[in-house]
């Protein structure tokens, strides 16, 4: 079972990145998942979460998810060291969206701001940071997988600059 | 053909009524139900689904316009929610007196005051006496079955009566997790064009509805109202069969049980957190443990033989409760308890309040409670309803 | 400034079958009388729906069944949204038939005008009927939004500091205008024939339609019984009622009455304004003038 | 009302005698009301000149024209209540008590 | 001094509400009710009492203006049945969830449909989960008192809860007898004048009301509100007591036993049946039948232990109820069948339903009832539910 | 027509206390600054009743409790019910303080407007300020009965049938005004000193007194957050929303706009009109043609 | 026990005269009473019923009242030879104003609508007709009880009216 | 706001610690909303000519004269919704980007 959380405010599209990953697993591989967004009364700009639980059998289980295999952060404001303690493991990662440079064994930055402005022409980067998540949760997720959830899920029109997005952070793991 | 999705259980209900072609749905928006009213208006905005929606101003008004949209024989679909279930109290047990086939999504949530959007049962504990039939579910593909089914349950001859899903607020409703989605054609077979019945107004032969019976007759029609209803178990059971055969999904009827024959002790549990139980009660039977777990699918009409029968081995019994009854226990508990009394059965149950105000409930606190129910099965003493997970000291 | 002449339905042209008999209203009750005569317009087919008040108790008493129509009591708070759900559920049936709602003045103006707001709002096709008698007669004359000042209702009887009720009726025909109604028309049981065309434009108008008919109560009035139709006439002839329809955005009134009329032959045939004193009489005629000077100056 | 007949009161004597749910088919008339009345009117023929108003105003709708054209009473329904000699503007109807 | 005066039960609630001294009261019409809001409309408009009386437009209002108004600290008073208890169902958790010490009368009656102006206890047990204090009465005498006892447990400062009194339609709100109405003084010094509580809005310290509290509180607050209205259980005895030695008429607290204590056979019931029962005891027991009765004053908060003490030498005990859960049984079946289980006593309890929408309840009925529960104790197998006088076969 | 200059308040003489801080509302919510300068008007005396909706759900999440006032969440239907009972109790209590409303244009127009209705009817003194923001926020941007013809919501979504939402918005401020209420007014937060005003009018009446003030909702509408003021000003400027008052029984305009001004730039600024056609947008046009031919003709 | 029942119109003051007897057999003497009128949703000139209970115990029987001591009628329309089965036994009585002639040993007639025209200028009976039941149920209530009770719940104005009114049928039995 | 002081959450340890109802102290507040902005607002106090117009459109009422007449942003509530800047007609306030 690996349980994934990720970090965003409302409006950054953490959860579709946490629903892209459920679709991936669930749909385009034969894995079970499930996918929930933190609830609440969150407003917009309001740091928001969202969850995934993947597994190879199905998943039953409905309480809350509290130490987590991945902990992703969609911007690197909301990253606070405290949550190191909320990783489940010694393998077990945090992968921030940031410029900035970590030296923690458990944590790895990318610049997915700068992947999605190149690349999709707006600083959206949950496909970039789902393409980052991919590229280290490789037991959880097929790449090829993430790619048809993507294409499935979005409008023809900005699904393939979305794979490409994903494309480069889990080829390259940034540039 | 049925196709795969990655939906929520609101979406998934949203799906379900899309399949079952309803002719009238009428709704007002509360947290957490309304993710199936945006997706069926979308549905009907895109042309995807044939149907009058009604935009009401509240849901006393839902369900008034269900009521007089089903009186005429149309297949009529609503969803609610805590504070709007409550503010269409009135018209609950009108519509079943009425005996209209009207079904209704409800997203189980916490009763105000204090506010809360939360997942909790209170709501429609609030409301087990209306007449209504009861459903719980556990996932979202229950979710769009039960839809289904219940469509098929309200509009059954001999039932004739309005029936409520429930789902658990946002652990439910808002989970994603993959979902069938059965073929149009095929909910057609199952699910044929709802022609009306005699008790509803129509062309042919005029129809006085809703009317007032004095003392001189109230009893009767209230009698045959409630006798239909417990005559109704048995239909829910041949439904939810039928189902199976037809979609290879089914659920046991009013009741299932999860390794359940030999366990010495039960815990009783109702939508979704029985998927947690069912991961606790894994691990305990790994350990060795006799444990099992019983998931009451319906509580109105009260399934008593059934239960009784799933749990005829067990020496302890616990019944999970995610409402109160203030200054009672929890609802479930009473209704389980009772069931024991008049079937005449002797055993220990232990009541099990958690998760209000969407609370969590954890597996260490299932493990605790199947712990609980061990030591009382040893004979030690346990409180008769324990709260689980209070953040602080009574 | 004329009663309505473009249709011209009367006794002797509105069918002569009934939709309504043997209902246990008291002798000479005026709503019973609008249901009646409203039916002979709307015809057998229209799909009625009632809510709790004096027209639903004493017409589906089990087994005894007054209305011919398909009909059906609703909640008391919901004549319109029941009304509205019949429609939508022949609608989507693809009957096309007529629902049509009676509700008294405390269904309408109090506990129902949420929904019947709604409605009206989701503008399809409906018509709404009030008939007022201005009080909650069914549980025994308590004072409702549209009960007259100075009325000595059973909640607000003539006491010794209090003199009956102290409020004016409820604006309701304008309140329903305000909606930018299709169609909303005031009328009298004391002039049938205007009420009976009103039903006719209401039944031919393209989406929802309100009319409010003044219907004298016997019982909670006080008065004789063979006094209704005489009580319901003159109340429009000294102005405290008055005759009006809304139409494409627009106000018309159809009758302008004699506002030198005496009002107390009116209010002295009807046990609940026996005690007013004369002070309260001059207040009523006072309210009757704003009334009149507001409604000439912005119908014309 | 013309040619009007009562049904008779539905015996019930199991369950299913009942209706189902709250329905009752309708203009389903097993009651009169002629025990309501303390007066009844009486239409003096000769003197009708056919106006129709009696027949309008009564809110019992127990006014009719039978097939002679003659306005004629329902006495099995009308309630005495006295609009109708009041609004015959010829004085054809007259109240009279009622006789057991 | 007081005084004698012949009075049906909804005046003597009037007049119970009168020497209470409220400071807003705010109703809706509605029968069986209605005698009480107007007699209180008239004591208003005659100066006899100094009230702010608001005709509200729904019942849903008139709880909600209630609320505003006991917000502020005000006494107040509002009165329902059926339908409208209904109407305003959602602000009923709301105003017990804000401890909001509102007394309202209930006037018990049979809910649409089909419509029924008569007396049953299908409303109020339709509510039993809302939070607030339950109580029955058995005659006019009663309800005046309760009514006045009704503010001061509202009020307490521990329990600070709102008081439902429950009349039966009819046979007790419309049936005259003669009621001793106590004197102003008297009263004023059994219930002082209320000062407000902190937790109300006020000039000294702004408090914000009826506010959310989230998944991380909300589970706090509502045990909070159960603790406490179990707790309130030993105050209404305490304040019955009081009320006993201060007028002279006491009514045993939140249960009375009737011949109870030697009783072989014992039956349980609320409000006016009970008279009728007591009738019945005293024959069988003139014949040397070992029959008693128990009537069930408060129902919530739910009196389990003091049931079992009055219960405790019976072999078979019988549960009356006006009223149905559909799909299950009586609702009060349901709760004491409880309560015998979570006390770990087994006794045999059976269910007599009656008095549906006014059905009447004869003496011959209660004989009957008694004989059922001494063929039971003597062995013999009867039904566990039985419906009385249904005037048909099932 | 010229904005009201009685009373003279603005940014320099109101008090420079803050009686609503660190609410949750979103960034550049209108609805907030609307009641944060109504308290500014009003007092910290003013009682508030507020039901379910945006403001209250951001104002009271235990324990942060935004109001200085004593303030209390209603059930959503009964805002107004609420407002009057808190006043009843004051009144009762002999205690002299406002009772203030402030609910969303759901929580009015829809299923709060029975009680809004009841509470005028009975013509105690309160103020029912509506904070409009053209749909149910709170929940999730569905369409209300004050969402405006063309816009998308999550319950009248731009569809491939249906185009959002195909009603006008409820006449609300026509609808209260038929009540014959004491004052009532429209206002903007892109007019800020204008609302300001009508608010204190409204402490002033002599009974109910009621505002609809226009409050743009950035994350429901779909703009930027820092358009808030300025789409509330050009809503009034292109004829979209008026600002008027009702006293003593009588309408008047506080400012015409230029009807000429074209609708476009502030649909386009808002994503709930992005999927508008032309045909859609000269219905919008055509809309606010008729309202104000009704208005120049009749509230002058 | 005694019990009674009364037939009436809606509007004709049947029950206000079982109200009467209530007041009397409880304020104004040493018994016990109930007074309970027809449950329903009957109309004005519809047939009513009301009831009363007399004892000298407390009164506790909340069910329906079905065999009587005595019967009275307001109005001889109403009656009808079926409610002979109604009675408790031999003696039990039924009273009607009446112009008729009853010649049946359980029936005792009463012209009380003329002794209401001529006292009190209204055919308002029911005072009339309380004073010939306490003629007949001398143990139910006492004559001074009804004259209290009537002059407590009256009007001043109307009170001595009806008082004579009751003192007419009760000493004379008719005129 | 001008010296505002946020109080501390509260310890809640025993049911009696929270509040009786469902009612809680008003103005209680124990959060602050900072980490909503992304986009600060800087107000050029050089080039402001105090015309009060940032401080009277604030939602947050996030901006207050100060004792020296300055205005002034309490950036502990200022939600960075950049309605101030944009409505300064001199343009005395700019919008940069938070950092952390
Ligand atoms: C929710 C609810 N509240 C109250 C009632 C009681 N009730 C039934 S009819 C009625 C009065 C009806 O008055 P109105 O609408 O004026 O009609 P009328 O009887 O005068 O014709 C009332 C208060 C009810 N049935 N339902
Ligand atoms: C009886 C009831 N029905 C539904 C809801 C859910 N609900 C809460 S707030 C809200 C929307 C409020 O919309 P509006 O009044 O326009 O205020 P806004 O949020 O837009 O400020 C809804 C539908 C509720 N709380 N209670
Ligand atoms: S009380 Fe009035 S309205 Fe009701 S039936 Fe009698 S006359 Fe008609
Ligand atoms: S009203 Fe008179 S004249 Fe006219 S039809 Fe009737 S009885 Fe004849
Ligand atoms: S007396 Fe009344 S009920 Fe009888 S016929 Fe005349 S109008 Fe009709
Ligand atoms: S959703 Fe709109 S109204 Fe609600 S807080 Fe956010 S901006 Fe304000
Ligand atoms: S709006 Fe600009 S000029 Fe005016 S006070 Fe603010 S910063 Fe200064
Ligand atoms: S950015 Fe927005 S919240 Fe911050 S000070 Fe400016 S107006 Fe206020
Ligand atoms: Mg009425
Ligand atoms: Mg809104």
């Amino acid at each position: 079972m690996f349980e994934i959380r990720w970090h965003g405010r409302g409006g950054q599209g953490s959860f579709t990145g946490a629903k892209l990953l459920g679709v991936a697993a669930s749909i385009y591989d034969e894995k079970f998942a499930q996918a929930f967004p933190s609830f609440g009364p969150e407003r917009r700009g309001a740091p928001v979460l969202g969850f995934n639980r993947i597994s190879n059998e199905k998943i039953t289980d409905r309480s809350e998810l509290t130490k987590c295999d991945y902990i992703v952060f969609l911007d690197d404001t909301l990253f606070d060291e405290s949550v190191l303690s909320d990783l489940k493991n010694e393998d077990a990662l945090i992968l921030i969206n940031t410029q900035r440079v970590f030296s923690h064994k458990n944590i790895r930055g990318i610049d997915a701001t700068k992947i999605a402005l190149e690349i999709l022409g707006i600083p959206i980067s949950n496909t970039v940071m789902l393409g980052y998540l991919a590229r280290y949760a490789k037991e959880a997720v097929r790449y090829q997988a993430c790619m048809d959830a993507i294409r499935a899920s979005m409008k023809p029109s900005i699904a393939e600059k979305n794979i490409e997005a994903f494309k480069c952070a889990y080829e390259q793991g940034g540039l | 053909m049925s196709r795969n999705a990655f939906l929520n259980g609101d979406e998934a209900v949203a799906y379900g009524v899309k399949r079952s072609r309803p002719n009238v749905v009428a709704a007002y928006p509360i947290t957490p139900q309304t993710i199936t009213v945006e997706k069926i208006s979308s549905f009907v905005q895109n042309g995807e689904l044939d149907c009058e929606y009604m935009h009401v101003e509240s849901e006393h008004s839902a369900m008034a316009c269900s009521i007089g949209a089903s009186s005429v024989g149309a297949r009529t679909f609503t969803a609610t929610s805590s504070q709007g279930l409550l503010y269409m109290a009135e018209c609950l047990p009108y519509a079943s007196g009425a005996r209209l086939p009207i079904v209704m999504m409800n997203a189980n949530r916490a009763l105000a005051t204090p506010w809360n959007i939360y997942g909790d049962q209170m709501d429609v504990m609030f409301l087990l006496n209306s007449g209504w039939v009861q459903i719980f579910v556990e996932d979202a593909q229950e979710a769009l079955d039960m839809t289904i089914q219940s469509f098929k349950i309200a509009e059954h001859e001999s039932v004739m009566a309005p029936v409520m899903i429930n789902l658990d607020g946002f652990v439910l409703t808002h989970t994603y997790e993959k979902v069938n989605i059965p073929s149009q054609e095929a909910v057609d077979q199952f699910l044929p064009t709802f022609l009306g019945a005699h008790h509803m107004m129509n062309d042919e032969m005029p129809m006085s509805m809703c009317i007032s019976a004095g003392n001189q007759h109230n009893m009767e029609f209230k009698i045959k109202q409630h006798r239909d209803l417990l005559r109704a178990l048995e239909i829910i059971e041949t439904i939810d069969s039928e189902f199976e055969s037809q979609f290879g999904r089914g659920y046991g009827g009013a009741l299932e049980g999860y390794k359940h024959e030999d366990a010495e002790v039960i815990l009783v549990t109702t939508g979704s957190v029985t998927g947690t139980a069912r991961v606790v009660v894994d691990r305990l039977r790994a350990e060795g443990k006799r444990v099992g777990l019983v998931k009451l699918r319906v509580v109105r009409p009260f399934p008593v033989e059934k239960l009784m029968e799933l749990v005829k081995n067990a020496k302890t019994i616990g019944i999970v409760d995610k409402n109160i009854s203030f200054g009672y226990e929890g609802t479930l508990y009473t209704n389980v308890n009772s069931a024991f009394v008049q079937s005449g059965i002797k055993k220990e149950t232990y009541n099990f309040i958690g998760g209000i105000g969407g609370r969590d409930i954890t597996k260490d606190d299932i493990h605790e409670m199947y712990e609980n129910l061990q030591l009382a099965s040893a004979g030690e003493q346990i409180d008769a309803v324990t709260y689980y997970n209070v953040r602080c000291t009574l | 400034m004329t009663i309505n002449k473009s249709i011209q339905l009367n006794a002797r042209n509105i069918t002569s079958d009934e939709y309504f008999y043997g209902h246990k209203a008291c002798g000479g009750c005026g709503e019973s009388l609008a249901l009646r005569l409203a039916l002979k317009v709307l015809g057998e087919e229209a799909y009625l729906s009632l809510p709790a008040g004096c027209m639903a108790a004493v017409s589906f008493i089990y087994p005894n069944m007054a209305f011919k129509n398909n009909a059906i009591i609703t909640p008391f708070a919901s004549t319109a949204a029941v009304a509205t759900g019949v429609a939508a559920g022949l609608k989507a049936l693809h009957k096309d038939h007529l629902s049509v709602a009676f509700a008294g003045d405390g269904g309408t103006a109090d506990i129902g005008i949420q929904a019947l707001s709604g409605a009206i709002d989701r503008g399809e096709k409906f018509i709404y009927i009030c008939t007022d008698n201005e009080a909650y007669m069914n549980t025994g004359i308590q004072k409702s939004g549209l009960t007259p000042f100075g009325a000595s209702t059973t909640t607000t009887p003539a006491g010794k500091v209090i003199r009956g009720n102290i409020k004016p009726k409820k604006n309701m025909f304008e309140i329903v205008a305000a909606h930018g109604i299709k169609y909303a028309a005031t009328a009298s049981v004391g002039y049938l024939e205007d009420f009976m065309n009103k039903v006719q434009k209401a039944k031919e108008a393209d989406g929802p339609a309100y009319i409010h008919v003044f219907s004298p109560c016997p019982t909670g009035w006080g008065h004789e019984s063979d006094q209704t139709i005489a009580l319901a006439k003159e109340v429009v002839d000294n102005g405290l009622w008055y005759l009006a329809e809304y139409e494409n955005g627009r106000f018309r009134l159809n009758k302008k009455p004699d506002l030198s009329n005496d009002v107390r032959p009116y209010l002295k045939g009807q046990a609940r304004f026996r005690h007013l004193k004369d002070e309260d009489i001059e207040n009523i005629e006072a309210l009757r003038g704003e009334k009149w000077a507001q409604m000439l100056a912005e119908w014309q | 009302m013309k040619n009007f007949k009562r049904v008779p009161v539905p015996t019930l004597t199991s369950l299913s005698d009942y209706p189902l749910g709250s329905s009752c088919k309708s203009f389903h008339i097993t009651d009169q009301n002629s025990g309501w009345r303390v007066f009844m009117p009486v239409i003096h023929l000769d003197q009708c000149v056919s106006c129709y108003r009696c027949y309008l105003v009564c809110p019992e709708g127990a006014i009719h024209q039978n097939e002679d054209q003659k306005f004629e009473i329902d006495y099995d329904y009308c309630k005495g209540c006295g609009i109708c000699a009041n609004e015959c503007k010829i004085k054809a109807i007259s109240m009279v008590k009622e006789e057991k």
